[in-house]
């Protein structure tokens, strides 16, 4: 006869405001096996987790049930404390109150009653549990970042100085990310390239840190502490240990008129390039897709002018494979392109601009060297118009939510506009103002009231063109709609941020959620912010959601902790959820046939054929066998075996089956 | 080829020279329109503006004859009345209650099987197939396409061509010889139904609309609902007391030009019917 | 209200449809705010909605559903509220020829089933002693054979009375 | 009579499903208190004979349900788990097990919402339904003949 102990929380209220705790807790007392039955305010703090370890210890409880919020909460907790008490920690199992029953339902009888038919479910379970011990695994201390902007940079600088290596990638040719691109930063108007620049060289001479640009994460496999990533690095045409990144075949290349990603589509680069001045690594890759040598088979004047003789035109790509203890996703956000309003023109009218573009104009690295002109005849506007939510805040057209950095930054804009453009006039549309955030909202403040910017609240319905102006018809919604038309020289849209394409299957390769705009999930939205749903594996900066600088270093340095705190294990303990297959005594062996479905099914290369043998060696039986240290307990195998030869630890047959009948027999 | 056809009020009366332009080209490409029989009026924007089921029950009524008398697809050449048949039938296909009401107020079996085409749907159905060898006098000019309001919005149950800025008038017209203009007012509302009570207010935004055309330098305004043509045509003396100077674009249907395109009389396609002297 | 199914409440005042409005510099309340006023759910407000000029000024160009950012129909509330305010008598004086050319409109409809022009802008001006209104233009119509002097009478006329009877059950107008 | 209250069993993945109803309650969204869910690993791990116990066992419908196409944990337990659906289905099918009674889908961590609606969804098909009592009868007949007797 077991003796369970089953402990139910009322969470403060919140499960009690719904459920009878005390109901669920008499009732379990009555049911065959159980030893020991209470209610408690609060089960998870120190004086509800020493109600538990007492109770296993004065009655000798075999098993225990706490009924109270979800086990991907608090099932650490509470098996941590059978554990103090002398109680094997996989003897507690955790009926979910909170988040499957009391939150969804309304008070009443039938949430009661769902309380206990989960209580019950719970408790026939454990009768059928048994004592399992952790497995322990050595831990891999190199990390992983993907992604170079100012999130990836600053959580390889955090690790790598906690004495760990690093293998940073990046998809393009250089680090820097968006931080690169910006003009200025607010609310200091700190030179956004001046403070990021330093960080990208010390990546780059870091001893840890390992430096892989041009380069994308192939598969992962594994588990936390021991990853195995293959990263394909995208073949630059050059042998980067010859180069020594002089620039002669930049200057000579003749294809000169692609548009430069790094401006955003503002000036132009060459077929073989360095995307900046400050590149890290400052030297250049050949884009095939628009080298002559590769559309059409002949060029190659940057083989002839190179010095060193670095230019390789047959260089393949190389898959690099690295074992890896811990993840940092830090891959950010892309700017969702507004040519889905044609009612703003954007694509028709050069003068129709992002907020991504201007942030070139601006910059003393951008293409007309910070002065602020138009694209379409390079002259000066006298009059800018900024549109706040120009895709944000807009389930029609754009997206839904608000993507958080475009009030600060249009501020930014038409501040540096009105700096430098003394005579001019700025006008802001916008729906509300959002600057919350240290000296935010007086940053706002002075474009308001010392730099003179118009701020006008309406949305802008169309923005044509007109002999040379571009004719912005809004409202003013604070002066009863009044229809607001401006006469202006240049329009900026504050584009959404949304997630990169290609996102899903990224989150797909890693085994992480994501949300559904495609940002990948954290793990709890308030207390794991950085961590995913899969172990060793955490998220920095904008991939998780828009975020602006401050917050994606802080979010950066917060993964790097994560991750500093598991290297400084040597070994992890891994919870016992494996498969196992059976074991008899002779002439059986198993009862498993050797028809090896399993080996076919197990996604981890997991399960593999185990010869039986006689004294005399000769083979009896040939049976499946499962391998602790790759197998990571889904159980595909479990359901196919014809014989039910494996069986799942923590969900076997026995506690499934278990689980339905007594959930169903008196529900 | 036989089509069915709904001419509405306005191609009856005062467009006349629509439905003979209509006509007359569907003519030349061996198309026969056949007229619902018995035909009302779709009710327009008075009927919707004052009684909602009335709105519906109109439209309905002129289906259901479309439906009796065989025909699955109605050519449709005004706007106004191309929109009260779709918004009709998207209503009763969404809300089978409001059907009920409305084939009760009827007395008329009411499926829904029939589809309008509007005209440009019908031009590119029937028409553009053929049209490259018959173009015997390219339409060449600038022109002004405008789609006014009724032919693209709402897009959620037209779903027609694009709200913002849209395009087949001009592919067709480029089609007919033509060099249509990129401009702003191609989808902006000419006053419509305020022709007669609020005379003012078309002469300001038709005269928003000709001046724009006008600036750019087109030397032609086509359009494709009789009450944008009305009032672009007929109001002109409104709407150029609103601008301030005479401005004499002629406004033409996508008929009108297609069927000088492919050579046909001008008096065939109603052109002396105009106010304004059509020179193009 | 709620039965026209138009979400009045997911509007958050950006007042792009007033921005669109080819007709909102005529209104006494653009549309954006005529959606406010109904958000608040003040019955004085929805009466002043009701009683408002800009509900019969108001063309139903759909432009601002069409770039409506929670796309709101606000052209079905429109409709919806132009019924209401005629139904409750409570239409704006000023709006007092445009409602005059609905019903001329609806009339000749009524009794021969197709539009009679002529008589639409006789029973106009009839209506609201516009006599002088366009005097010009008929003319000058008829000259181009725009007009018919004999209305077009369809075969079953009492068919379409039956129409307006039976929907006009609910409705005073 | 009280109105029928349908039994049901979700059978869901610890990483989707699970999370994404755990999501349903951080965000408070209320629905009908029928279901009972059962946390496995894996959609991959759920043993399909195990839907035909439950129906034994008296429930009345059950939903199945874990991560959506590519986004498993596991990478491909969810694929096995579908692939093993479309067969279970005809076999039931063929059986005469009503597979209306079945409800199977995907539910992310993310998709709070989805998980209230598709479990608001099934009640009200399976009270439409009606409780699987005639089927019960069945499978239960020869137990009541040995107790009886």
């Amino acid at each position: 006869m077991s003796k369970i102990g089953v402990f139910v929380c009322h969470c403060g209220e919140n499960i009690s405001a719904t459920v009878d705790c005390a109901k669920v807790a008499e009732t379990a007392a009555n049911y065959d096996g159980v030893a020991f039955s209470v209610d408690y305010k609060y089960m998870c703090s120190d004086p509800g987790q020493n109600l538990i370890k007492s109770a296993i210890k004065e009655k000798g409880l075999d098993g225990v049930v706490v009924a109270s919020c979800s086990p991907r909460m608090h099932e650490p907790t509470f098996r941590k404390a059978c554990a103090e008490a002398g109680l094997n920690p996989f003897m507690c199992e955790m009926a979910n109150l909170r988040e499957h029953c009391s939150w969804v339902h309304e008070k009443g009888e039938a949430t009661t009653q769902k309380a206990i038919d989960l209580v019950r479910m719970l408790v026939e379970k454990v009768k059928y549990n048994h004592s399992l011990s952790e497995i322990k695994v050595p831990v891999t201390k190199t990390a992983l970042v993907i992604g170079g902007g100012i999130a990836g940079i600053q959580a390889s600088l955090d690790i790598a100085n906690t004495g760990h290596k690093v293998i940073l990638i990046e998809k393009d040719p250089s680090i820097g990310g968006h931080m690169s691109q910006l003009s200025e930063t607010f609310p200091t108007l700190d030179c956004s390239q001046c403070i990021l620049t330093p960080r990208m060289v010390e990546v780059a001479q870091h001893p840890n840190i390992t430096l892989y640009t041009y380069a994308e994460l192939e598969s992962l496999e594994g588990f936390i502490g021991n990853f195995k990533v293959k990263i394909r690095k995208k073949s630059k045409s050059l042998d980067e240990k010859l180069c020594t990144g002089c620039g002669m075949c930049t200057t000579k290349c003749p294809v000169k008129k692609i548009p430069s990603e790094f401006n955003e589509g503002l000036g132009k680069r060459t077929a073989i390039y360095v995307p900046f001045p400050q590149a890290v690594p400052n030297k250049p890759v050949i884009d095939r897709k628009n080298c002559t040598y590769y559309i059409k088979g002949k060029c190659k004047v940057c083989e002839i002018v190179c010095p060193t003789g670095a230019i390789r035109f047959d260089q393949e790509d190389e898959i690099v494979e690295k074992e890896i203890g811990a993840i940092v996703i830090a891959t950010g956000f892309t700017v969702k392109q507004p040519d889905f309003f044609p009612e703003y023109g954007y694509g028709k009218y050069a003068d129709v601009i992002t907020g991504l573009q201007f942030e070139r104009l601006a910059s003393a690295s951008g293409p007309t060297l910070g002065e602020i002109r138009r694209p379409s005849d390079g002259k000066v506007p006298q009059k800018i118009v900024f549109l706040a939510c120009a895709g944000s805040r807009d389930p029609a057209k754009g997206i839904p939510y608000c993507s958080k950095i475009c009030c600060m930054y249009i501020a930014k804009h038409a501040m540096l506009y009105q700096h430098k453009v003394h005579d001019g006039k700025s006008y802001v549309f916008y729906m509300d103002i959002r600057a919350g955030g240290k000296q935010y909202e007086e940053f706002v403040r002075r474009a308001i009231e010392d730099d003179g910017v118009n701020y006008v609240r309406g949305r802008v319905s169309k923005i044509y063109e007109k002999n040379g102006k571009l004719i912005v018809s809004g409202v003013d919604t604070l002066l009863n709609a009044m229809p607001v038309e401006i006469e202006a020289d240049m329009v900026v849209l504050a584009t959404a941020g949304v997630a990169n394409e290609g996102a899903e299957e990224l989150a797909q390769k890693l085994h992480i959620s994501y949300d559904p705009y495609k940002f990948f999930a954290e793990a709890h939205p308030k207390l794991k912010p950085v961590e995913t749903n899969t172990a060793g594996i955490f998220l920095a900066g904008a991939c998780q959601a828009p975020r602006d600088i401050p917050e994606s270093v802080a979010m950066a340095s917060g993964a790097a902790v994560k991750v500093a705190g598991l290297f400084s294990q040597d070994e992890l303990t891994r919870e016992p959820i494996i498969a196992v297959v059976n074991r008899q005594a002779a002439p059986v062996y198993s009862s498993c046939v050797g028809c090896f479905l399993c080996v076919s099914a197990c996604p981890y290369q997991a399960i593999e054929k185990e010869e039986i043998k006689n004294r005399s060696g000769e083979v009896i039986k040939s049976v499946a066998k499962v391998n602790p240290g790759l197998c990571q307990g889904c159980g595909t195998c479990v359901a196919f075996c014809r014989t039910k030869s494996i069986d799942i630890q923590g969900y076997t047959h026995e506690q499934m089956y278990t689980e339905v009948m007594a959930l169903l027999n008196e529900y | 080829m036989t089509l069915g056809f709904y001419p509405g009020c306005s191609l009856k009366g005062s467009s006349r020279e629509y439905a003979e332009s209509v006509l007359a080209v569907a003519k030349a490409f061996d198309i026969h329109l056949e007229e619902i029989k018995d035909w009302n009026c779709c009710g327009a924007t008075a009927a919707h503006n004052m009684n909602k089921e009335l709105s519906l029950a109109l439209p309905a009524r002129i289906l259901s004859l479309a439906e009796k008398q065989g025909l699955t697809e109605i050519i449709v050449p005004c706007a106004a009345c191309y929109s009260r048949l779709t918004v009709t039938k998207h209503e009763l296909s969404e809300n089978p209650s409001l059907k009920n009401v409305v084939t009760d107020a009827n007395g008329l079996a009411y499926t829904g099987s029939v589809s309008v085409l509007n005209i440009v749907q019908f031009l590119d159905k029937y028409i553009v197939p053929n049209l490259e060898g018959k173009v015997v006098k390219p339409f060449d000019h600038k022109v002004a396409c405008y789609y006014g309001c009724l032919l693209v919005r709402p897009h959620e149950i037209l779903k027609f061509d694009r709200e913002e800025d849209p395009q087949t008038l001009d592919v067709l017209m480029l089609k007919a010889g033509a060099t249509p203009i990129d401009w702003a007012f191609k989808t902006e509302c000419c006053g419509a139904g305020l022709s007669v009570s609020r005379t003012k207010s078309v002469g300001r935004l038709s005269g928003k609309i000709i001046g724009d055309a006008h600036d750019r330098g087109a030397e032609a305004i086509i359009v494709a609902c009789p009450m944008c043509h009305s009032n672009l045509d007929m109001r002109r003396d409104d709407i150029n007391s609103y601008l301030g100077e005479k401005i004499e674009i002629p406004v033409l249907y996508i008929t009108q030009a297609i069927g000088l395109a492919i050579g046909l009389d001008r008096k065939l396609l109603g052109l002396q019917r105009h106010f304004v002297k059509v020179t193009v | 209200m709620e039965h026209t199914e138009v979400k009045v409440s997911h509007c958050y005042q950006c007042g792009k449809c007033s921005a669109g409005c080819p007709l909102s510099v005529e209104m006494d309340y653009p549309p954006s705010v005529i959606m406010r006023m109904l958000q608040t759910g003040d019955p004085i407000l929805e009466d002043t909605v009701l009683r408002s000029f800009s509900i019969w000024v108001c063309l139903t160009c759909e432009m601002c559903f069409a770039r409506c950012p929670m796309s709101i129909d606000i052209p079905k509330m429109m409709d919806f509220l132009r019924e209401k305010s005629v139904n409750e008598k409570k239409a704006n004086p000023k709006a007092k020829e445009i409602i005059a050319f609905h019903r001329s409109f609806l009339d000749s409809i009524k009794y021969t089933g197709r539009l009679y022009e002529i008589g639409l802008f006789v029973d106009y001006k009839a209506r609201t002693l516009k006599i002088l209104d366009d005097l010009a233009l008929a003319p000058k119509m008829m000259k181009r054979g725009k007009l018919n002097i004999i209305p077009e009478l369809i075969k079953d006329r009492s068919g379409v009375a039956a129409i307006f009877k039976k929907s006009n059950k609910k409705n005073k107008n | 009579m009280a109105e029928f209250e349908p039994k049901i069993v979700a059978f869901v993945c610890n990483w989707c499903t699970y999370a994404g109803a755990d999501l349903t309650g951080t965000s408070r969204i209320k629905y009908a208190s029928n279901v009972r869910i059962v946390r496995f690993p894996c959609t991959g791990r759920i043993d399909y004979m195990l839907l035909v116990k439950a129906f034994d066992e008296g429930a009345d419908g059950i939903i199945v349900s874990g991560c959506h196409p590519n986004d498993c944990h596991y990478t491909s337990g969810n694929f096995h788990a579908r692939r093993r659906w479309i067969m279970f289905r005809s076999l039931c099918d063929f059986m005469g097990i009503d597979t209306n009674r079945i409800k199977f889908s995907w539910v992310s961590a993310a998709e709070g919402a989805k998980w209230a609606d598709i479990v608001n969804a099934t009640v009200a098909s399976i009270s439409e339904l009606g409780p699987y009592s005639e089927y019960r009868k069945v499978v239960k007949y020869p137990e009541m003949e040995v107790n009886n007797g």
